[in-house]
């Protein structure tokens, strides 16, 4: 019928919501995948047992994606995997960065919290003089001052000291957490939200500074806390360089994590055919703060756009 | 329970943006002293420096008679309620209530048993527990002045408490803290924008406009004698009307040209105390009228206008009219804050027949309209006239007036010998008991501590300060202060009173000395290299307010000429000339390129002469920004 | 000034007094760094050896530290470093030079050094610093770069020549290469320079000849050079000739079958079975290569056969500087016992160290029978390496800064260039013709001499010239 | 009133004159302050914490004299660390420079080890800086002493040690909780920054054994400077031939890095964040899941991926696409560099994506709905929304973690280090194709030890990002309303 004078054509809305609702999905869903794989590719490789002809298992890295025969030897070999004559050295490693982490946790979180509230509640002399200082040193490329610190580290015993290298691990937590409180831009724009009016109630109210730092701010700020407390603690877990300079490339016992799996493909020591259990000891790695970053990801979100607005 | 005063309080922040000027006010016990005015007019800052929580630039608070600038907040014994409440959002309400208590180590019974009789008062003890996310803005409300309630506090400050509730809610708080100060007796400084507030609330009301005071009244005095034209439109809703006019006086009536020509009549007496200048239509003037007192009136009067919009309240209602009449470009000639000028807004009380369209006959309440000059906008009807101007004639050294003529003084005669015709300012001050002239005396008015007499001179009055023997209809006999009058012959001023004050540049300076082996700190104001030795606090507050500058800086000291005396030795000035004026003498002095009068005996013969002041009656002024340290 | 600061620098401050007492070499220990190749079998060693000498009076903890990176380490930071330490010879002078080593001065140990190593290795052992001799170091194995290929797909007389390998290569397919090396440092490609005839094992290369740094000891512009320049620089063209190892590993390589063969040294041996599999791989000497027409230059003409060369090095015990007293007569003892011939042999046995010692080769059988369970490889791998010494040159060690020369300031990467004909910096096309041939073997034997790059505009118009 | 004639007005001392004028006036107190203070005052001159004990004030004062007495001992006893000195030796080898190393030990003729030359440069440091804090102290004591005094002439009781305690939690509470930061900062930050930037001064260099005497280290001025940028020494010129390359590639690099982030981040987060779309949570999980991850495991996942036999160059070998395995990341020396640098930025993207969508998404919760309904009334297209509502409101929001992250990248190190590791090698020179600032500096000084040269580089990235951060940062909106928003 087509006599009926031609519909004028315009998309109804429901349509061209239906259209652009599908092509984000596929968008959305291709990115995603882009995103995945080389993650689900180290994890798969993780789980890669395949044998070449004479029966070993293949150690590098193979053309396929996905493995022909999944297996737990990977994990089984990265447990009792040695390196430098010291035995079951994955966990020793893993052990020495759950300290260092817990421990520089504690420490810089605090460092930071407090520098933060001083900096965004309190009016003094050298506020804006400190805020410059610490701009400025944040300025300089870090490594330099790397061969400084083992030095400063050595000369109190907590570095490169033959008799107990247990002590540079001790070192590696004072340089991480000594760094820390340079870090208070985050927190202190989380802190500038809370209103000015709450503290000066409280002044009101006959408070000290400690106790309204304490009694009224503390309580108010539990997504900052964690959030730094959560970058804090996963900063041990990431770091290799510095790591390394500060135990001593020969303290292989005390190494942390990152530097070890770094060490077993490319340090002298390294050898390609470990890259599987490189991939496994990932895996390791991987699974804990994944789980502490997804559990904590509200906070996390929190954090960085305080962050992120007050700059 | 105390008082309060501030004293040339200032507050100038690092960027030189001065918050507040010279704000001076004395508050007795038991008062609710309102401030308000627009946004960023340097009410809160005032507040919060009363408070403690902002830094007092220069000048002097005093709690009841403690001076308190440099104590901490908790130790000032105040509460303040905020803008937005202040409540700890992790603390119940009573542990928000008692949280100030536990502080100062009071009993943990004593606590309950305030906070319980608090939580009465503002009937809200069946919320004792709940944490303030999960109750009304009414509520958080109340809970912030139990907080308050519960300090007991010499001085109850409020940071526009009410301006985050609702209309209805906002009415019903502001019955309940007047009825809280009644019950509680304390002095409250209540700070808001909203003047219905101000004027409902206020004892007195302090009207601040960009960090100067503008007017400080009780409510009625500033809805019916607002200073300027800034408190007129602020105070009293719907706003006043303001129309660009000329006066003109028509013997015992004066005549009210608008712009659009249409012309009302006042009686004189309405505007005799306004200076004469503005009533020869020679000068434009601003008339405000409230809407209430203007109405609608059945005969014809020389002011008629069209209804352009009717809004019916109920109980009233309020006419939104144009007048008539042809204003070529109407639009341009409303400036900021003018109505245009030929609409007029009008309040009366309902079951008047009007609708738009209609032509209606309007009728100014002539005892109730208001005359702002339009450059600096402040009433030309002041309570005590500024000065009462008058024609005289000079010659052959005698002044001609009032039908006298009278012997001039030296200094006077050489100032105007050959000017012949002289208009003459005469402030109420300046006429005192004495044989020259005589007048009538038509009315004395009772203003406070005043008493302002009328003298008939013609058609026009001639104002004075009398004292308590002088009543209505005697003569009174007075004699001028002629250095107190102002001069004027053709439109350039002959001869200038003097004033009360000198200012003098020069620099400030400290000095040790040993005092039975102790180290003694004076503090001197240098000039002309002549130290002069200034009280001890005032070299503490200098140290403050300028830092280390202050020894480095010029400054402006004025003194009260009253103070200045002739001495043997002291700050050396050349004597330029003597001025006699009769019952009193001057020397004009020049001190190093600045010039100043002195009181001095007319005989003084010596070209070169010492002064010597006190240093208790210097006021420090910077120099760089305009400001009083002390 | 406020008063807490104080507290804060006083806290900082004492730990400093505190932390420094507790600094310093413990004095009742020797640590020992071998190669982490041979770290079992040395702790058991020594163990043996505290054993059987209950007067020695130290304990002796050994660590592995690989030799390669051993003397980087002890220079970054003498005091973390071991009390003996095992490093290839070439770091000898730098070491020496730094005085970051102390000398040998047990008479026995200076005796045994002497008796049981080759010449090559005794020239290196000693070492002057201020102008006089001394003897600084132990050496306890040799090494030697070999052919290692894949069984699979090269066949043992294929493996004798770099044609060979070209063919095999070019049967298992149109793209595989025949043989690549293992880093592009100057020692791991070195074996064309190092070229020799292979019959009369004769070569126009001195480097350094007599070990000392006059104006003729050393000579790179010979003909057999400009040859064997042209020979690899056609090589790696060739399809199936010579590759570098890609980014993921000579390892990886063969294993995935891009190349059928590398030269390397002992210490690449376990990774290459590893990949390949102990069963296929083959053990032979450096192939040889014949000069063609395009290839032969001046008195290399055409039809001579080459092979390539080694360098035939030492891995040594030294000791570090700080050593004194007993410790140090006691850490010669452990020297004296750890690089005696008979523990050379237990070595070799346990993990394939080649000893270092003269006349082992012969021993090679005797060993073989009284030593059923070593594998033939490793058997092979001894001869490969032993019969690679005639063809070898021990490393030239003058002092410290010699080696540095040769071994770095451009030197490898100018090679590298000219045999690649192509400059990454400057993106073009380079050393096309035996001229310029001539000239980049000029410029890297001026750096030899003089451990700096020449000026271009410097170098003579005439090529071959002597340098002073 | 007679106006008086405006003489001598103010003029405005500029900064200098006004610092010097308080330093003046700061002598002329300190003076006074000697003549006329008590005899404890007088004495705290000399001895620390006289002027305490004086009034009384025993534990301060025992305080004060005990760091007297540590510092003098440290700086008199030498104590000394593998050899080297602090104290006043350490100020003697700081002046002297240049160490004969090996020198023989008196007692035993044993050869002692060479002193290791970046100790001593530390340790003269560590000596200067324990000086300054000597002089801090002697300031704060006199200052306390007379603090006393004066208590005492207004007739109150000097402050027993418990109220400067609680003074501590209270009016000087920024004191106690700045504290400890700036002390590790001084130590842990300031002084290595100052290490490094002597370092650029004088000729340390692990391993040149090449310089003719053995001296490991002396001062030579700004001869490195000149050297690079000359290339006299054979090292200068090779720094000098790479040193603008590899600086025009950092700030390429920063700029790709930070922009190509940055509006993916939006446009993922608007993407994910459009209403109506289901599952939202577990889209942004497979982004996080990147962020979640440690950095370098990531990295070095991705450049295994894309190795010469990892699945993706088999797969392209698979399709025909390629003939033989591609070199990604430069890591073979003749590959592509510009495939490198690119591949290099696209992997950063991958990286940082994730991130500025978090934030973005947390920002555009809090864009006031009520625009878009304003827009969609005005019948603006879903585009013309984008453009002239979100974008403009999520840039204003975000400048100052625009700079910050601009900053960061121009030092960001892991992704270059562990990717491509500086890229395809440059014959004969240190710095590769990819290389920036940062990883030339780690080749520079860890990897190869020339420290000096290392230095240099390193002031140079200091100064080059400062010069940035200032221009932008004091112009931004965030600097100057910083405080007054609150």
């Amino acid at each position: 019928m087509s006599t009926t004078a031609p519909k004028k054509k315009y998309r109804s809305q429901k349509a061209a919501k239906r259209a652009s609702l599908a092509a984000s999905y596929v968008v959305l869903t291709i990115l995603s995948l882009i995103w995945i794989i080389p993650i689900l590719w180290i994890v798969l490789t993780a789980f890669r047992n395949d044998l070449n002809e004479s029966g070993e298992i293949i150690g590098t890295v193979t053309s396929n994606f996905f493995p022909n025969r999944p297996g737990f030897q990977n994990f089984a070999d990265l447990f009792t995997f040695k390196m430098n004559g010291v035995e079951f050295v994955f966990l020793r490693w893993m052990g020495n960065t759950l300290l260092v982490s817990v421990v520089c946790c504690i420490l810089s979180t605090f460092l930071i919290l407090s520098v933060a509230y001083c900096i965004s509640k309190l009016r003094f002399k050298m506020r804006k003089g400190f805020m410059k200082f610490s701009m400025i040193l944040g300025l300089f490329p870090g490594f330099m001052s790397m061969i400084a610190i083992y030095y400063l580290l050595k000369s109190i015993g907590l570095s490169g000291n033959p008799d107990n290298p247990a002590l540079s691990l001790v070192g590696l937590m004072i340089a991480y957490s000594a760094g820390a409180g340079m870090g208070f831009q985050v927190a202190k724009g989380f802190f500038d939200v809370i209103p000015n009016s709450l503290v000066e109630s409280a002044k009101l109210d006959g408070c000290t500074n400690f106790k309204i730092f304490w009694k009224i701010i503390l309580p108010l700020s539990k997504p900052i806390i964690i959030y730094t407390a959560l970058m804090a603690f996963t900063g041990p877990w990431m770091d290799f360089i510095f790591a390394k300079v500060i135990i001593g490339s020969t303290n292989t016992a005390y190494w942390t994590v990152s530097v070890g799996l770094y060490s077993m493909l490319y340090s002298d020591k390294g050898n390609p055919d470990y890259f599987t259990k490189f991939a496994a000891g990932c895996v390791m790695v991987g699974i804990p703060i994944t789980a502490l970053f997804m559990f904590l990801q509200r906070y996390y979100v929190e954090g960085v756009t305080a962050g992120a607005v007050k700059g | 329970m105390a008082g309060l005063t501030l004293k040339h309080i200032y507050k100038v922040y690092e960027n030189g943006h001065k918050a507040v000027n010279d704000f001076n006010i004395n508050i007795e016990d038991k008062e609710f002293i309102v401030f308000v005015g627009p946004s960023g007019c340097g009410k809160s800052t005032t507040l919060r420096m009363i408070a403690g929580l902002e830094e007092i630039t220069a000048g002097d608070l005093f709690i009841g008679d403690t001076l308190v600038n440099d104590m901490e907040p908790k130790d000032r014994d105040i509460a303040m309620v905020f803008q937005n409440y202040a409540l700890y959002p992790h603390m119940s309400v009573y542990e928000n209530m008692a949280f100030g208590l536990r502080n100062r180590k009071v009993p943990e019974e004593v606590i309950k048993e305030k906070v319980l009789n608090a939580a009465k008062i503002l009937d809200i003890e069946d919320y004792l527990d709940r944490k303030p996310k999960a109750m009304s803005g009414g509520q958080r409300q109340r809970v912030a002045l139990g907080r308050a309630i519960v300090r007991d506090p010499k001085v109850f400050l409020l940071d526009e408490p009410l301006s985050n509730l609702d209309a209805k809610l906002r009415a019903q708080m502001r019955t309940e803290i007047t009825k809280l100060h009644k019950s509680l007796g304390t002095t409250f400084i209540y700070v808001t924008h909203d003047q219905v507030e101000a004027m409902t609330m206020g004892t007195r009301i302090v009207v601040m406009k960009l960090g100067y005071v503008q007017q400080i009244d009780t409510p009625m005095n500033l809805y019916n004698k607002p200073y300027n034209k800034f408190v007129a439109g602020f105070i009293g809703t719907p706003q006043m009307n303001f129309f660009n006019v000329r006066l003109n006086r028509v013997k015992d009536k004066v005549e009210v040209i608008f712009a659009n020509g249409n012309v009302i009549t006042v009686p004189y007496e309405v505007v005799a105390k306004a200076p004469d200048k503005y009533l020869h239509s020679g000068v434009e003037v601003i008339l405000g009228v409230r809407p209430d007192h203007v109405q609608v009136s059945e005969k014809k009067t020389g002011l008629c206008g069209v209804v352009n919009v009717v809004e019916h309240l109920g109980n009233e209602c309020i006419i939104y009219a144009d007048l008539e009449g042809n204003v070529e470009n109407a639009e341009e000639k409303a400036e900021e804050g003018m109505s245009k000028a030929n609409s007029i807004t009008i309040k009366t009380i309902e079951g008047i027949e009007v609708n738009q369209g209609d032509k209606i006959y309007l009728a100014l309440d002539p005892h109730r309209i208001h005359l702002f000059d339009k450059e600096t906008e402040i009433t030309i009807i002041e309570e005590v006239p500024h000065a009462s101007s008058f024609m005289g004639k000079v010659s052959a050294g005698k002044l001609s007036m009032f039908g006298k003529s009278v012997a001039l003084p030296a200094a006077v005669k050489d100032a105007l010998d050959g000017k012949g015709e002289v208009m003459v300012d005469i402030p109420p001050y300046a006429v005192v008991p004495g044989k020259d002239f005589a007048l009538e005396v038509h009315d004395v008015e009772e203003l406070g501590d005043v008493r302002l007499a009328s003298l008939i001179n013609g058609d026009r009055y001639l104002y004075a300060i009398v004292d308590k023997k002088v009543k209505k209809g005697d003569t009174y006999e007075f004699a001028l202060h002629l250095d107190k009058v102002t001069f004027h012959a053709g439109d350039e001023v002959a001869l200038a009173p003097i004033g009360e004050e000198e200012a003098l540049i020069g620099t400030f300076s400290k000095a040790d000395r040993r005092e039975n082996r102790e180290r003694v700190i004076d503090f001197f104001y240098n000039i002309n290299g002549v130290p002069v030795l200034a009280p001890r606090e005032n070299g503490y507050k200098m140290n403050q307010v300028e830092g280390n500058k202050c020894y480095k800086n010029n400054y402006k000291f004025v003194i009260n000429r009253k103070a200045i005396k002739l001495a043997e030795e002291g700050i050396e000035g050349d004597v330029k000339e003597i001025l006699d004026y009769g019952y009193i003498s001057y020397a004009k002095l020049d001190v190093n390129g600045q010039e100043i009068l002195v009181e001095a005996p007319v005989g003084l013969a010596d070209s070169k002469v010492y002064i010597s002041f006190a240093g208790e009656d210097v006021a420090v002024h910077s120099l760089d920004i305009d400001m009083r340290i002390c | 000034m406020k008063k807490t600061r104080l507290l804060g620098s006083f806290v900082l401050f004492g730990a400093t007094v505190l932390g420094l007492a507790s600094c310093g070499g413990s004095e009742n220990k020797i640590v020992l760094w071998v190669g982490e190749e041979s770290y079992e079998f040395y702790t058991q060693a020594c163990k043996e050896y505290l054993e059987a000498n209950t007067d020695f009076g130290f304990t002796v903890e050994v660590k592995s530290q690989d030799t390669g990176t051993a003397a980087a380490q002890v220079i970054a930071d003498a005091t973390a470093a071991a009390d003996v330490f095992t490093v290839a010879h070439d770091n000898i002078g730098k070491l020496v030079q730094g005085k970051y080593v102390k000398p040998i001065t047990n008479e026995e140990l200076t005796n045994q050094i002497n008796a049981d190593n080759p010449q090559p290795f005794i020239d290196v052992a000693y070492s002057s610093l201020a102008g006089e001799k001394q003897l600084y170091a132990s050496p306890y194995i040799s090494q030697a770069l070999f052919l290692m290929y894949d069984k699979r797909s090269v066949s043992d007389t294929q493996a004798a020549s770099f044609e060979g390998l070209a063919e095999a290569a070019k049967a298992k397919g149109a793209k595989v290469k025949g043989w690549t090396v293992t880093g592009t440092d100057g020692f791991n490609f070195s074996f064309t320079v190092l070229a020799r005839n292979n019959e009369t094992k004769a070569t126009s290369l001195k480097l350094f000849e007599g070990g000392v740094k006059t104006k003729g000891s050393c000579w790179f512009q010979g003909d057999d050079e400009v040859a064997s320049m042209k020979w690899v620089q056609k090589a790696l063209k060739d399809p199936n000739g010579m590759m570098w190892a890609s980014d993921a590993g000579w390892y990886q390589d063969i294993q995935n079958g891009a190349t059928v063969s590398v030269i390397g040294g002992a210490w690449h041996f376990k990774t290459f079975s590893n990949s390949v599999g102990s069963e296929n791989v083959g053990i032979a000497k450096i192939p040889t290569y014949t000069l063609t027409s395009e290839t032969a230059f001046g008195t290399a003409a055409a039809g001579t056969v080459m092979r390539g060369g080694t360098f035939a090095d030492c891995k040594c015990f030294m000791i570090n500087a700080r050593s004194a007293g007993s410790k140090y007569v006691a850490e010669q003892k452990l020297i004296q016992y750890l690089s005696s011939k008979a523990i050379q042999d237990k070595s070799f046995i346990a993990c394939n160290n080649m000893p270092a010692y003269k006349g082992f080769a012969d021993k090679l059988d005797m060993i073989k029978k009284e030593h059923p369970e070593l594998s033939d490889n490793s058997i092979k791998l001894a001869r490969a390496q032993s019969d690679m010494g005639e063809y070898g040159l021990a490393q030239p060690f003058i002092n410290g800064t010699l080696n540095t020369y040769y071994y770095s300031k451009g030197g490898p990467e100018l090679y590298k260039v000219m045999a690649d004909q192509y400059d990454t910096s400057t993106k073009k096309e380079v050393f096309l013709t035996d001229a310029d041939i001539q000239k980049g073997l000029y410029r890297i034997q001026y750096i030899w001499q003089h451990g700096k790059e020449i000026d271009e505009k410097l170098i003579p118009a005439t090529l071959p010239a002597e340098i002073d | 009133m007679a106006k008086a004639k405006q003489i001598g007005a103010n003029k405005k001392r500029n900064w200098f004159l006004r610092t010097w004028d308080n330093f003046v006036f700061k002598l002329e107190e300190f003076g006074k302050r000697f003549v006329d203070g008590s005899i404890g005052t007088k004495l705290s001159h000399f001895v620390f914490g006289a002027g305490n004990f004086y009034h009384k004030q025993y534990i301060k004062g025992a305080l004060f004299l005990l760091l007297q007495v540590g510092i003098i001992l440290f700086m008199v006893l030498c104590p000394s660390v593998n050899g080297e000195y602090y104290g006043y030796k350490a100020l003697v080898n700081l002046a002297l420079g240049g160490s004969k190393g090996g020198e023989f030990d008196k007692e035993t003729g044993e050869q002692l080890p060479p002193s290791d030359d970046k100790l001593r440069l530390l340790f003269g440091l560590v000596t200067i800086a324990v000086i300054v804090i000597f002089f801090i102290i002697w300031l704060a004591n006199i200052k306390s002493s007379y603090k006393a005094d004066l208590d005492v002439k207004q007739g109150k009781k000097p402050t027993t040690f418990i109220e400067d305690l609680k003074e501590l939690l209270d009016t000087r509470f920024h004191l106690l909780m700045l504290t400890p930061t700036l002390v590790a900062a001084l130590v842990f930050t300031l002084l290595p920054t100052i290490f490094m930037i002597c370092m650029a001064f004088t000729t340390y260099n692990d391993f040149d054994m090449t310089a003719e005497n053995t001296t490991l280290f002396y001062w030579n001025g700004v001869n490195n400077f000149v050297y690079m940028f000359t290339g006299q020494s054979q090292l200068g010129k090779e720094i000098s031939a790479r040193f603008f390359p590899v600086l025009g590639w950092t700030f390429l690099w920063a700029i790709f890095a930070t922009f190509t982030c940055y509006f993916g981040g939006i446009i993922l987060a608007i993407l994910i964040n459009k209403k109506g779309l289901m599952g939202k949570k577990i889209f942004r999980t497979a982004f996080v899941l990147t962020i979640a991850i440690p950095q370098f495991i990531s990295l070095l996942a991705v450049r295994n991926l894309f190795s010469s036999y990892g699945p993706v160059n088999t797969l392209l070998q698979n399709m025909g696409l390629i003939s033989e395995p591609i070199g990604f990341f430069g890591l073979n020396d003749n590959d592509n560099e510009i495939l490198a640098k690119v591949m290099v930025i696209v992997i950063n993207m991958w990286l940082g994506i994730p991130y500025t969508m978090l934030m973005t998404s947390g920002i555009l919760m809090n864009i006031p709905t009520d625009l878009y309904e304003a827009g969609q009334i005005d019948g603006a297209s879903k585009t013309k929304m984008f453009w002239k509502i979100t974008l403009p409101y999520v840039i204003f929001v975000t400048t100052p973690y625009l700079i910050g992250s601009f900053i960061g990248n121009i030092n960001s190190f892991n992704t270059i280090f562990l990717l491509t590791g500086g890229g395809p090698t440059y014959s004969g020179y240190k710095a590769g194709g990819t290389d920036l600032l940062v990883t030339w500096l780690y080749k520079l000084t860890i990897e190869n030890g020339e420290y000096n040269t290392g230095a240099v580089i390193g002031i140079m990235t200091f100064i080059i990002t400062a010069t940035i951060t200032l221009i932008t940062y004091t112009r931004s909106k965030a600097y100057n309303e910083e405080d007054t928003f609150q």
